[in-house]
């Protein structure tokens, strides 16, 4: 009997739920994922959620730092950036840095999810950190979800990524895959972090 | 008010359970919380005692217990308890007011508790959250289900 | 009694050992300690040990992909780029992803330390993973080291990374705080990151 | 050859707890094993027996436990054991050689092994790398030190 995975498993029960993820860090999975949730929740009610429990970039981002949820008798009330929900665990230990052992990170992201005010929420959008480890499981065992996978198209990017692509490709969860075409004008287009072709493979690859 | 989350998990819980082994009537629920999250026990009853109306819960009281759990650093191999850490814990609650982080997720305790010995946050604790030590059910004496 | 730890120990005891940190992903930690360790190499016998066990990079950086570090009598033999030892999980797994839950990290991460071949090695250099956890924890158990911790200028990397120059001021084990300028020039000179303004507020803070 | 930093690790071990304990000669070493390491016995006691030489341990005799350690998948909660999943480990040794990953580091386990009920990788085990279960010394009879 686990009464926290339980709340997290009813609480995203019907919910539409996208993880934005990426084996790789910095490869702009927070500024997509943040400008993916402000674009959903124009159309319906959207909450983004900061999984990335050592960074919690979100709060940054969106300018709630030093900020802590509400928590209510129907959990922790999201930040309200327009009409987009945010939760983050800055929200929780305010400016204070998360230092963890492994085995705890499960929980704390399990927590994240059980105890947000999900009411009249129909999206879900994660915001996932680097990595292959808690994240991807936790979120497995809570729910079905849409993959979208961000890589930058630098050789390094595409190869760590790939594991991502291959491990969700085996759990017949096919991805989408997003590539973070940050680009430099001055003059003349350039990309700084490689071409579109570094990615041509790993699309193929994996069809 | 994070007590109203904590025993909607309970409640969830035991429905989900009940339902899966065909009880109809629940007599008792035992549950276990680490003494330092400061869970508000009153607030908790009240909690419970609304959220379980018209379920297989009516009638069902929770049996609370506060749990010491031992904290081990992984640094220098001490052992201790909440009691040796109230001044550090103490001081986070004061930081924070009533919904403190420990209060909300257990286990962020090494985050938040230095070692009394060496002043590390390697720490491990074995109990983390909230746990369901024991159902009784009406109908054919007393079930234990431990979490 | 804990025979790994015992012999991650004993096979740093008397090391010159640095660890390349950053709370935040992608900000050329790995670049950065790759850089590095190969100039030390020229100078000592070094030995650069990725710590990043779900992406492996720097099997990637240098071309090792696919291939396996030979195992004899003293244990993991690093691969050789030049002068320079390199130890990564990617010599162990091969082509494989590495999917894991929070608490087997800590022990992979002890095993890569412990199981390397050390000897005659003056110089170990640690490229860690994104985040705050067991990478931080376990370095801290194992041995003293020197920090010299990572950020681009960017001000969302430079807030995440104050989490973990705040900690370990706080552990008297003050770091070198390496910005990564990566500048771009198309007839002047360009930081995409940010410049140097976001991160000085931070060094005068942390001394 | 991986056995010989197992004994490397086994014995640093030991001799740091007899130099801690002011003991002067070590008969016997207790270790346990998870057996999907595969390590090979005949090569342990030989790196073990080479690398005891001139120490406390000179006289001291190797007693290897091969453990079978139960794995729980936390996305069924499917309990099986490593005979239960034969297939999957002879398919990654085939793959490897003998310095297999799970050789060197039977915490990859999780990586390499799927539920063979639901096919998921979210496992979990208790026993995960060598543990030394117990150590015989001469002077006063028999003493026991757990891991
Ligand atoms: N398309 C982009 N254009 C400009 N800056 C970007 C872009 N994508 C990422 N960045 C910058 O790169 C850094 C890493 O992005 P972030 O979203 O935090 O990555 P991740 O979440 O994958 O670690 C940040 O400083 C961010 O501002
Ligand atoms: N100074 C730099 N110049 C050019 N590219 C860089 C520089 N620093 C980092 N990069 C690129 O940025 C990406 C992230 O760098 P990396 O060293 O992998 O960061 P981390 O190890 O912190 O995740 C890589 O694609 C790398 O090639
Ligand atoms: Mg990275
Ligand atoms: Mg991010
Ligand atoms: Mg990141
Ligand atoms: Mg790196
Ligand atoms: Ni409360
Ligand atoms: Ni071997
Ligand atoms: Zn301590
Ligand atoms: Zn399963």
């Amino acid at each position: 009997m686990e009464p926290l995975r339980q709340l997290a498993k009813e609480k995203l029960d019907g919910k539409k739920v996208i993880a934005v993820m990426s084996a790789k860090g910095g490869v702009g999975k927070s500024i997509i994922s943040s400008l993916l949730a402000l674009s959903f929740s124009n159309v319906e009610n959207t909450i983004l959620i900061d999984m990335d429990i050592h960074t919690m970039a979100t709060t940054k981002l969106f300018g709630f730092e030093g900020k802590l949820h509400d928590v209510g008798k129907d959990g922790i009330e999201p930040f309200k950036a327009n009409s987009l929900g945010i939760v983050s665990l800055g929200g929780i230990v305010k400016d204070n840095y998360v230092l963890l052992p492994g085995g705890n990170n499960e929980e704390v992201m399990e927590s994240l999810i059980a105890y947000t005010n999900m009411k009249n929420t129909k999206r879900i959008i994660f915001d996932l950190p680097p990595g292959l480890g808690d994240e991807v499981l936790v979120l497995e065992r809570l729910t079905k979800y849409y993959p979208i996978v961000v890589t930058t198209p630098s050789k390094v990017s595409v190869k760590v990524v790939e594991y991502l692509v291959k491990y969700l490709s085996e759990r017949n969860n096919k991805p989408l895959l997003a590539v973070n075409m940050s680009y430099f004008d001055c003059g003349k287009i350039v990309h700084p972090f490689g071409e579109i072709e570094n990615v041509k493979s790993l699309s193929e690859k994996y069809n | 008010m994070h007590e109203w989350s904590v025993a909607d998990a309970i409640i969830r819980t035991v429905i989900n359970w009940a339902s899966e082994n065909h009880v109809k009537e629940i007599v008792k629920v035992k549950v276990g919380i680490p003494s330092y999250s400061f869970l508000d026990l009153e607030i908790l009853k009240e909690a419970f005692d609304t959220m379980k109306k018209d379920s297989v819960l009516d009638n069902a009281e929770l049996d609370v217990e506060f749990k010491e759990p031992t904290f081990k650093c992984r640094n220098c191999g001490f052992t201790f308890t909440s009691s040796d850490v109230k001044d550090q814990l103490d001081s986070v609650r004061s930081e924070f007011g009533e919904e403190y982080p420990l209060h909300l997720m257990p286990a962020l305790a090494p985050s938040f508790l230095k070692c009394p010995k060496c002043g590390s946050h390697d720490i491990i604790t074995q109990t983390q959250d909230i746990t369901i030590d024991g159902i009784e059910v009406k109908e054919s004496g007393t079930t234990e289900a431990v979490s």
